[in-house]
């Protein structure tokens, strides 16, 4: 190559300051390095010395790149993505709130991300006292006895849960086998009772979009001492509230099993309903949802688990515990014999736990009871102001979220979900979630789940409506714009059909 | 309330909207029994109140990194599955960017390709550093990595039953057993018995082979370097474990051993999983950490977990998506790979950036540097009365030691000066002397309570070193 | 107006993300606030009890909005933004090299951000201690005998400088009034004399573009006894080392005036010049551009003032001084008789000494020179990519920046300087600072200050230079593209014009 | 290094290209005698030694203000000039995204909207909270505006005279004389002289209106509050300075104030000025903070410092410009209505972000809390024996006591006790008795060593003012 490098520009290569960015493989030069590492006070060591032929010979392919580049490249990706900060992200069954600042804050004091989880159990007071009182506002909220805060995430606080049912059974000599799953159950749900070796009995949503009892007592009848429990979303991905739980509780439990209420959606409950209190055995939240945590572009998440006294004795080791002998202060406890065990190393995502704990105490009791009462208005208001034009799934009041399908968009125009959801991003809007649940999706129609959460203003969800009934209005008149949509982004719809028919999953240098 | 808009005038045009006389009337149908019985009772907390809250509860910890040791700051030599090393600044004020932690799943990639470009770019870096040609978007952590392993190799033998080193982390060992027993109830430790060390540390192989001679075992789990800080022959076990037709799994609690060790992958293995969180942010008790998952091409269809896959846009540009997602649960449902969904993924990035910053030549000379401080640190440890290494095996920046007594005690002695000497395996929540794991038949050497585990790294020189043994000697006297 | 409110909507009114933005004025809704503040556990005062008439009626017009919407505004807001982050941002005269992250940690420790100037000096030794070992290192840079901090920025360092000058002659009876100013100067210079009180005596940049000798000596002959100093930029604006500043020393010496160095343009000279040793008298450096401190949008920066012994007695008061009594320790030395007095209140833009001291901290000496010198290598490459497209202004090397002007491109095109600044924007690229400095500016010519900084590597100033160059081929093609540019951005080219003749400066309320 | 992208490659190639031999060469015309004659001597520190260098340099001070106590900060009621109130963490985090702080002047519009939106919020912000139509962009700080306004209203009036009411901040005063001097040499505070306060702490009107009888009086500059926190009375002093053909530049430390009292602009001022640090990032020893600029609109041509206006784009949509340049430096070089250049912009930007969380109904609420606990304050500590205020006139959230003994000892008592309790007007660097400014022929009461001034702020509560009561007493025992 010559010395005298001109590449080849494009200004189509930016839009509106947004550059198509290349990889960081592909990008500085050999030897380049944005590192700063101290000098070597004592002697070096060379790892073939040590390792003979164990010791690496060629150096792992990592980028070579100074910090300005680092900098540069991770500020312009960051720039393709939408987020909360950005705008109204109405991901239904997501709970995409707020995120307050102050959250972001507390984690990083030192006290809390400084200490290391092999400290002495003296030195990190501070870290159980949180990890403490965490469990105590959970255990207001919810009713229960006790709240694990291992789980990851909320799949993870599925696993935990049911391990839980499975371990009860189990101490009373029983292995029953079947869970009820209703249809508009997230996936996780089935999964998880895969993982444990369990398997799902399917109900269907009843006509009015909620489980109907009749179908639970069929499916009991039909698996006579051999139900396990069930594991029932509510509200259900539907935005609509299990009306029947009670007495689906004591079906469930006559039948000999347990209840499991998936707490994704408990931002509709705050101060309306203690699960644990209702006939609820065990129950995850996602502190990533309903508690503020960041979404962090997937994760982490935090899925605590709730358990009532049934269940206590096999929660995950260790929790914490106020010290036995009155004295002031916290420790963990590992000697809980009928603990289902480990469900990670460590103690859970206590990064996530600083935040949810911040921002409930900043809300207290009152706030949060509001945020769950702003959270249903907004989503019933979204609700008034596209019934006419979307189709509602199901005509039960709406809790925190509100499903349309594209039944009648669909057959008069041509466009579907996935089109508008595309349009919707021209409007400068993140789509909700699509094509699920389940129920609402039958007959080829698409499901458009929209979740607004109480962070959002009446005029922004205004906004976003007239944006939806824009994309509805412009279908008649020319239905490919949204097909072809989005049509202001640097990056139009992408192919993914071909990404899975020839998988590429890592970048590899050309030589 | 800041978070929540609503004036008084916007609720009450709203429900006029909605057609509700009330905010009480949109909860009127829920059932009276399922009501909550008396409001919340938390109090509220102004910010000003709030931060100076969490700071005094902060201030009841003595945290293990900080700045300065001025700022309160332990002299940690904390290692055990989290040796937190420097990460540079330009990382978490990256994190802080609004776009990266405030999205979510990149579901809608026209509006993601931000997170989308950075797992592919995580995914490149882990395939690379264990030198397995797939590697996914990210596990919760390293203990759930490694019992995920194990499952996906139960599906790709057909055998459920596996072999598990006894020098991995207890941590990781016990997570295994909670995600077995889920499987196959109480008698799960007998799916996965436990194979000794030796007096070099080392998976001992006569034992190994033994128990891979029945030909039952579908995978054999190790970690390297493993929970004494021994770096494994994965080589040669990985040799035993193909021979008997079984998969070798490598755990890994401290990525950067590959910058001077030859990766799991470049030695046999077929899946390494690890945990990145001390090579991404400040340790946090531990969480959120950042699980590796990587694994053999091939295998791509049984991998738990979400891949990002390279293609192009309607005009051809290149641009990335999730794929494959015909594994997981949301397609799945009960047939998946793994539940999981929700991963790690904002830990995933700070990885990807403090790996980006080392880049090929920071990263290997910083794995240099931890390799000589903590040779160093052995050959000066070694010499206060008493003490010496408790096995003979090479090993990188974790090292364990044999103390003249109980460790444990010596660690809180430690602690009273302000020095966090490491790990004794006794401690609570590691190795149960009581309660060993099922050794299907073969002897376990029991770990000895008077060894300490410690880690040596860039953020310790010749006089901390110099100050620990100082202590230690004094301590032992 | 109606309950049911839809606003109209455009999908052209986002592009790719970026959102057309309401002032934060425009938004919300009466009563609503982004507040969290502390109960009042003492009792209310009211104002009007106190104050009478002087209380306050009505409450000022601030917006009425949550965090939510201030947060998404102010984010949105800065995504309209180019900065240094998002790429080589040339601006000739202004360093734009990369801020580094470690500073802005530093800056917010609790020990530096938390502390009051009118704390007790016993209790803020760390933030003097700092300050002075930033005088320390600055004294090793250039050579002076004492830094003055004060000074909020570069135009107040002058300010500071030539006060200390005027102070010197008036010290030993003498008020001359002229100070020689080269033509190339900034404008701060002459502002700066004229708040003085000082007139300005113009030094006409020689053909080779530097001061000649002769027109110094020319302009001393015509005000005898008269001279105060001389203010020069060295490099100059136009980049190029004034090789006679040491001859132009001795003849303003001799001429009993003293001489100002506009240090704006240090990063060319670290490890290489040090005009305290080389005949200059006083000088300011601006933190903001040598040593990183981040530009924020314009300012806050720092203008510390370097002097030689002759103007020590007239630094600003306080400067720091080590315990007299040979105790560990600093002290603020307010006692100073013949001082200029106080710049400003309190010491200056602390915020910004940490973050300077932290840079020169890390990279030490040999990386501060090897900083200048990639720096002078990096214009000196852009020069020799772009120099057979665009006209150099002069011939001779160049130090940091390098300057171009459009006569050219314009007699063969049309296109002229602000179209070729207008069009780098789709290309990705902020523009240089145009029709700067003046000599470059004759004959109706624009001039292109290009200063690349040594933050970037060879690979972007290929880019950077290949957009250039494409910009210069397509003018041939078709000159009207770069004339309507900027094309790909969300907002057009702007009409300052307007602004001007019809000057609107303040939101105002429609009612 | 990290952020020298170079390789000994790049530089080889760059350097064939630019056709020199080597990067010495480059320099090569720099002559002899300019050259530097040895090597930098200044020592590199890799981040982690960086860091904790620093740390170590941080913790030898105590900070006024922090999260907690236990974090080390002090209990402080300082004030004079920086009232420190507690900013959310929303503005920091704002702060820190770099768009915002790695962009300079807005002299690109197309690429600086983001910035020239903020900055004409901000002037609208400036402008409401002053009560005059126009506002600027910035100035340094309140020291440098207040020294602004007097030289502009000396080009409005072409009268050199002026006035300066004694209670005016000393660095204001300060900073006054020093830029006089390098107009009118050492005669300048003959320029300039002061008029002295009376029992109410408040401008002798009566002073006032002799010195203005001249009618040589081109502008009179009053604080209010002023230095000792007591309110002027605004409205009858503008009477008297227009009466006398005058200008009235009101300055100000704490724009809270005018939550709870008329603004400047309402009560005659023609031009006000002040300082916005303590409303926008914590104090930082007193810098960078914010000079705020307002005037009345029909100046605007006299204005120093940069103004954005509104504007359209070539396609009719609203947009901001930096306007009315002809003002400035760069356009108008010796002409120009200050050499002001690069300004405090990211401190405006702060001050934005929180009057904007404040919002209409949080300023008035904050300012109420502020006024109630001083009130407060001022009837506790006026209980401790010997203890009194020092003036009649009312304040707003500072107020100045009559200590018993010299004030500066007390302070020095208090702040070893963790309480920064004020300051002292015969402190380092405020009034000095000896050195009195011109007093223009008038008498001026000099500060007395027992007067110690504090503001009280929503950072304190009742607990806190007790503590210092008592802390207080304890001292004076
Ligand atoms: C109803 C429901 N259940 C479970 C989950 C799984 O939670 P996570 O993603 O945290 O694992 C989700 C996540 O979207 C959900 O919506
Ligand atoms: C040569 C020169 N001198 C002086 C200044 C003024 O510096 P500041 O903007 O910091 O006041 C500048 C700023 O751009 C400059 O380029």
């Amino acid at each position: 190559m010559s010395d005298r490098r001109i590449p080849e520009v494009h200004p189509v290569d930016t839009l509106n300051l947004l550059h198509t960015e290349k990889l960081i493989f592909e990008q500085g030069a050999p030897g380049r390095s944005g590192a700063s590492l101290p000098p070597l006070d004592v002697p070096a060591i060379d790892p073939a010395s040590l390792f003979g032929s164990m010791a690496r010979t060629e150096a792992p392919l990592l980028p070579e790149v100074s910090e300005v580049e680092v900098t540069r490249h991770f500020t312009r990706l960051s720039r393709w993505n939408y987020a909360i900060d950005i705008g109204l992200y109405p991901l239904g069954s997501c709970t995409m709130k707020y995120n307050p600042k102050v959250n972001e804050r507390t984690a990083r004091m030192p006290g809390f991300a400084g200490v290391h989880p092999m400290q002495l159990e003296s030195t990190m007071q501070g870290a159980l006292e949180l990890m403490w009182r965490l469990e105590q506002c959970l255990i207001e909220l919810t009713g229960f006895q006790r709240v694990t805060l291992q789980p990851a995430a909320g799949a993870h606080g599925e696993l935990c849960g049911i391990m839980m049912v499975r371990a009860y059974h189990t101490a009373r000599g029983k292995s029953p086998k079947k869970v009820l799953i209703p249809d508009s159950a997230h996936g996780t749900n089935p999964a998880t009772c895969a993982a444990n070796g369990l398997e799902v009995v399917g109900l269907k949503t009843g006509a009015d979009g909620i489980i109907d009892l009749e179908s639970v007592k069929a499916a009991i009848a039909a698996h006579p001492n051999d139900i396990a429990g069930i594991m029932i979303t509510n509200p259900s991905t539907l935005g609509l509230f299990e009306e029947h739980l009670g007495e689906i509780a004591d079906l469930v439990h006559e039948a000999g099993g347990l209840v499991y209420m998936d707490g994704a959606n408990f931002n509709a409950l705050l101060g309306k309903v203690r699960p644990g209190a209702s006939g609820v055995d065990v129950m995850h939240i996602n502190l990533h949802k309903t508690f503020t945590t960041p979404h962090g572009g997937g994760g982490p998440g935090s899925g605590v688990v709730g358990v009532g006294e049934r269940l206590v004795p096999f929660l995950p080791t260790p929790i914490v515990e106020p010290l036995a002998d009155g004295g002031e202060g916290y420790r963990l406890d590992y000697d809980r014999p009928q603990s289902i065990g480990r469900m990670r190393s460590f103690f859970g995502n206590f990064g996530m736990f600083v935040r949810a704990y911040t921002y409930m105490r900043e809300l207290g009791g009152e706030g949060l009871t509001k945020a769950t009462e702003m959270a249903v208005l907004n989503a019933n208001y979204v609700r008034a102001l596209l019934s006419d034009v979307y189709s509602l799934a199901y005509d039960k009041p709406s809790m925190h979220e509100v499903v349309f399908t594209d039944k009648r968009l669909k057959k008069e125009t041509g466009v579907q979900t996935l089109d508008v959801a595309k349009r919707l991003i021209d409007f400068g809007y993140h789509p909700p979630t699509i094509y699920f649940p389940l129920p609402a999706v039958t007959g080829g129609a698409g499901a458009l789940m929209i979740e607004p959460t109480e962070t959002e203003a009446p005029e922004t969800l205004e906004h976003f409506c007239a944006a939806m009934r824009a994309i509805a209005v412009e279908a008649i008149a020319d239905p490919s714009i949204a097909k072809s949509a989005p049509l202001n982004t640097a990056m139009r719809r992408l192919d993914e059909t071909k990404a899975a028919r020839n998988p590429k999953l890592r970048w590899t240098p050309t030589t | 309330m800041r978070y929540i808009p609503h004036t008084e005038d916007d609720v009450a045009r709203m429900l006029r909207v909605v057609g509700k006389p009330s905010v009480a009337s949109l909860f009127d149908h829920i059932p009276e029994r399922l009501r909550a019985k008396r409001p919340l009772d938390i109090a509220p907390l102004d910010e000003a109140r709030l931060l100076a809250h969490l700071g005094e509860l902060g201030a009841k910890s003595r945290p293990a990194v900080g700045v300065t040791e001025r700022e309160g700051a332990a002299l940690s030599f904390l290692g055990a599955g989290l040796t937190s090393h420097h990460v540079p600044t330009a990382v978490d004020m990256m994190l802080m960017r609004s776009e990266w932690y405030t999205s979510y799943t990149p579901y809608q990639p026209e509006v993601s390709q931000g997170t989308l470009t950075a797992i592919f770019e995580f995914q490149t870096m882990v395939s690379e550093l264990y030198g397995l040609g797939l590697a996914n978007a990210s596990m919760y952590d390293g203990a759930t990595a490694a019992a995920e392993a194990l499952m996906m190799a139960e599906r790709l033998t057909g055998k459920h039953k596996s072999l598990l080193s006894y020098a991995l982390h207890p941590h990781y060992t016990d997570t295994i057993y909670t995600y077995l027993r889920s499987q196959h109830g109480h008698e799960a430790e007998g799916y996965a018995p436990c194979v000794s060390f030796g007096k070099d540390g080392r998976v001992d192989q006569g034992q190994l082979s033994a128990a891979l001679s029945a030909g039952d075992v579908g995978c054999v789990v190790v970690q390297s370097p493993n929970f004494f800080g021994v770096v494994e022959d994965v080589a040669a076990i990985a040799k035993l474990a193909h021979d008997a037709g079984a998969l070798l799994v490598v755990a890994n609690a401290e990525p950067l051993a590959f910058g001077v060790l030859q990766s799991p992958g470049a030695v046999g293995a077929d899946i390494a999983v690890g945990e990145g969180i001390g090579l991404a942010i400040p340790p946090s008790l531990g969480g959120p950490g950042v699980g590796l998952f990587a694994a053999r091409p091939e295998y791509v269809r049984q991998l738990p977990g979400r891949l990002v896959g390279e293609t192009t846009d309607k005009d051809g540009r290149r641009g990335y998506v999730l794929t494959l997602a015909t594994r997981e649960q949301h397609i799945r449902r009960e047939k998946a790979t793994s539940n999981i969904c929700t991963n790690q993924g904002l830990i995933a990035l700070a990885f990807t950036i403090h790996m980006s910053l080392l880049g090929r030549r920071g990263f290997t000379e910083l794995a240099r540097i931890n390799l000589s401080l903590s040779e160093h640190a052995k050959s000066v440890l070694t010499k206060v009365p008493g003490v010496s290494l408790a096995f003979t095996g090479a090993t990188f920046n974790e090292f364990t030691l044999a103390l003249p007594r109980n460790a444990f005690d010596v660690v809180k002695a430690l602690a009273e000066r302000g020095i966090y000497a490491g790990v004794s395996s006794r401690a609570a929540g590691l190795y149960r002397a009581e309660t060993p794991p099922s050794t299907g038949g073969t002897k376990l050497v029991a770990p000895d309570d008077r060894w300490l585990t410690l880690a040596v790294t860039e953020r310790h020189d010749r006089s901390t070193i110099d100050r620990l043994a100082a202590a230690l000697t004094e301590v032992l006297r």
